[in-house]
């Protein structure tokens, strides 16, 4: 059951997903009013800004938690700008949590925005020869779907999935998007497309593959005395039961984007968890919860592949069961636990700090039952994980 | 041009005379390995140790994983054109505890590998440069059998 | 008096400010050490990291929280990387502070480093044309030195100032800095040195402005039941009585970094407190202190006439009276209420996300007693404020 | 070349042809101003309209403070070789209650402004490009005694 310390989800909102290449600013000034409009609140209301930084625009991508307060206007509020790669969402999250845990404020708005250039993420600027994303696209063009395919290509040859396995991930989760009113991608996909779409990093096609989107999230999160202030009660509020934001254990010995190696496990043993198991391990921990009281999940389908991933990490099924997990449908709409009922970046494609955020406005949908069309039945618990790179695992857990 | 005149694309991580190694770190104190090599602490969080200190690596690995890229990666790669499809393994080194990834050895692909395979370090051009000096990377070629330990 | 809420600093460490160009996470590692070895700490004794980003060192830069970590050996910990210009780490202490006082960990460290390039400060690069960075540095060769040449004409032409008045700052800081190990200037300069110094931006000449430069600095938090528990007593720990962090309010009236113009006043009328003053009047108000309890204040004299400025706003005299308050004596060493005894910015030079960390640390040695050569007499309490781009206040108040 | 075939350094924020002037923004809710112009939400907090339209400014203003250039700025900013110093106003507009930074007009110099002095809007070749093209920005300028409102 939900506790004193299980922040409100007051409001939620979105800026679609799609490619139009305009100032990140304006997608986040359309999610911020939205989820105000969504919390019934003003903007005068929000005691603290989280902003989930982006790295390819500028000066005020780096600011995000100033840009977005001084493009809704500055009212002297505190902010944060965090970044944490594809998890920078979830850091921010974070940050305003606990803000209001510490008695800071009671109210908070968590918010990413991102426009995105079009092909593969290609590293920031300049000749760095000491970051580690420089050098391996420099020295070996590792691009972020080369990484994919080398854990596609262990699952293949270890666990003996199929390409098929992959599509038929992205064959759920496009069946899910196209209800989806903020999914940038609405079209259903089968497996006979698969034939017809390019290899990128062998054995991923393109359609495995998640693209790169505009997109803007916000989240409006408060203490359980604000809300029940405002709403009269607590009844059918979604919950904020675990922001586990996790780094690895050392020795890291699973290689992750961007590193070209990793750990060594010569002297120092690996943990017994891995790192992703390690994520989700502690959000359950800190919500009191296991893999059998989801309702749903969202996970980060980065690649088809990626999400069989998840299904493991999580514990929805044990190591090596991804693909029959999805075969089996328990993972589609109407099936046991339902991911990525979204649609999924499969439909959304990543706009990166946005996404994490997005994650919690769908789930909070869920939750309330607001998913017209994709919507999960009576989700009571809903889990959303990600990982940024260097190290940035995030998992959170909502409840009704 | 003989083979000790090679350019690296990158200073210190291997040589560039045979027989070729990569040179990754040593903790001088708990003598944990790391690659990239680098300065600064050791990696193992229970070491103190501000002293790394350049070793070669074992040349020989077995593949952990592989891929192969079929579109010329973006900037800072410096792709030929015509781009050329090419495989990357990621490689297991037995000794040092450590997967290294590396481009493998031109004209090798994917169908060419298997996990567990046995491969050793070799060289081979990463790209031409303006003035047309040719810079070097490691690479990951097949096994030769006759060097097998 | 300190309460329960009020946080104790365990450790400080820094490594020196210079020139040397070195990977900063090089300079990172050893203020990190610095700090464990003075909190008598390991490294895995520290739950949560809190980095101070630099933007101009790729991505290790974007993500300090979780570059430190792996630089130090992952441990599991949680992470956050922060970004607010000047006052990063500032917002990496609030960061630290919040989680720390929302219980999720008892003892956290916070840990900014950069190195820089010479001369003037460039904005990233790329054309970027919705970037107030981009834009007044394209349009206007607006520089930073620029905005602060305004503000002291300000001075000159409104308060009377004379740019002696700028010097004499000069001149007390960098006495005081002589004796600072950490300090990179520790070369005392007299009013006869400006003479010979060429103008940058009227009226202020190269000595009137900080460098930049390589540095870092650490500072390990804690719980005051953590402090008790490892050192028996609080008797004589370092309190952390205010972190404000605070944004302005609109309409913004005063032209500030890197804006080319103000807000406007014709609908709205400007709040009474101005944003600078409102930074430190939330910081008192948090600590339940006033201008007249400080021992010591570290302000941010990006030039010597800001230092003036920042007399005003912390309330150390009325408006226009700063020149007096110098050419008084009673801002330097042994005076009635020192500032910069570090020797200041204009000692240092300035290394961005390490700065406002540093000034903690400083605070921290002063109170203890242990700023040799340049220590306040029986400091009690210190004050360290400072502003970064994009409305990025912050104050921090620490006691004995 | 005709003025109005001036090529702005930035698009829409000033009017290329006489009489010169800066161009805002202007909330059609509440009626604040912005400069520079801009798309998006109006920045005053308690107004949530996102519609913003052009707004010409105020031609004149009076001079908050001054300084002046004696280094080169650095890039973006496009220096002349050799770099002349410059001097750049923030200037106070009466009506629209904003101060707005410019270069001042060339050869007017710091000694030759003070606080609360009347300028006006000029305009004056920013840099020349590769091609050839001027690129114009706006300056201000000692307003022209005879003009005087
Ligand atoms: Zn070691
Ligand atoms: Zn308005």
């Amino acid at each position: 059951m939900a506790t004193e310390r299980d922040l409100v989800v007051l409001g939620v909102g979105m800026h679609p997903w799609g490619k139009w290449g305009r100032n990140f600013v304006e997608y986040g000034l359309v999610a911020a009013k939205a989820a105000l409009a969504d919390a019934g609140m003003v903007w005068r209301d929000i005691q603290f800004v989280a902003g989930a930084d982006t790295i390819r625009n500028g000066y005020p991508g780096f600011v995000a938690g100033s840009t977005f307060s001084q493009a809704m206007g500055w009212t002297g509020a505190q902010i944060s700008s965090s970044y944490a790669a594809c998890a920078s969402g979830a850091q921010g999250m974070q940050s305003a949590r606990a803000q209001i845990l510490a008695g800071f404020a009671d109210v908070a708005m968590v918010i990413g925005a991102d426009t995105t250039p079009k092909g593969f993420f290609a590293p920031v600027g300049g000749e760095r020869k000491e970051d580690p994303d420089w050098q391996r696209f420099h020295l070996l063009g590792a691009t972020n779907p080369a990484f994919f395919a080398l854990n596609a290509r262990r699952r293949i040859d270890v666990f003996g999935d199929t390409p098929d396995d992959f599509a038929m991930v992205k064959v759920k989760n496009s069946k899910a998007g196209v209800a989806n009113p903020y999914a940038r991608f609405r079209k259903e996909f089968t497996l006979d497309d698969f034939a017809g779409s390019p290899i990128v990093s062998d054995p991923l096609r393109l359609l495995d593959i998640c693209a790169t989107s505009d997109g803007a999230a916000a989240v409006i999160i408060c203490t359980p005395e604000y809300a029940k202030a405002k709403l009269g009660t607590l009844e059918g509020t979604v919950r904020i039961r675990a922001v586990a934001n996790t780094t690895p254990t050392y020795p890291q010995v699973r290689l992750e984007l961007p590193d070209i190696a990793t750990d060594s496990n010569a002297v120092v043993a690996a943990p017994a968890l891995g790192f992703k198991d390690s994520v989700a391990h502690n959000a359950y921990e800190q919500a009191g919860l296991g893999p059998e009281d989801l309702s749903c999940a969202e996970v980060y389908d980065l690649s088809t592949a990626l999400e069989l991933d998840w299904y493991e990490n999580l514990g929805l099924c044990p190591e090596g069961e991804g693909a029959s997990l999805v075969r089996s449908g328990a993972t589609a709409l109407g099936g046991r636990v339902p991911v990525n009922a979204s649609g999924g970046l499969a439909s959304f494609g990543e706009a990166i700090p946005a996404q994490a955020i997005a994650q919690v406005c769908e789930l909070t949908w869920q939750l309330r039952g607001q998913a017209d069309g994709h919507q999960v039945e009576d989700a009571k618990v809903g889990l959303a994980i990600n990982q940024g790179l260097f190290g940035h695992g995030s998992c959170t857990i909502l409840s009704k | 041009m003989t083979a000790t005149e090679r350019v690296p694309a990158i200073d210190g991580w291997f040589t560039t005379s045979e027989p070729y190694t990569l040179i990754g770190a040593k903790c001088t104190d708990c003598a944990t390995y790391v690659f990239p090599p680098r300065s600064g602490a050791c990696p193992n969080p229970d070491c103190d140790s501000m002293e790394l200190e350049p070793a070669p690596l074992s040349r020989r690995g077995t593949v952990w994983s592989y891929t192969e890229n079929h579109y010329a990666p973006p900037a800072p790669y410096v792709a030929a054109e015509p781009f050329e499809p090419y495989a990357l393994a990621a490689v297991q080194l037995e000794a040092e505890g450590i997967v290294i990834l590396g481009q493998v050895a031109k004209g090798v692909m994917a169908a060419d590998l298997s996990i567990g395979m046995e491969v050793e370090v070799d060289l081979q051009v990463l790209y031409r440069d303006a003035d047309g000096v040719d810079h070097w990377i490691w690479t990951w070629a097949p096994a030769a059998p006759e060097a097998s330990a």
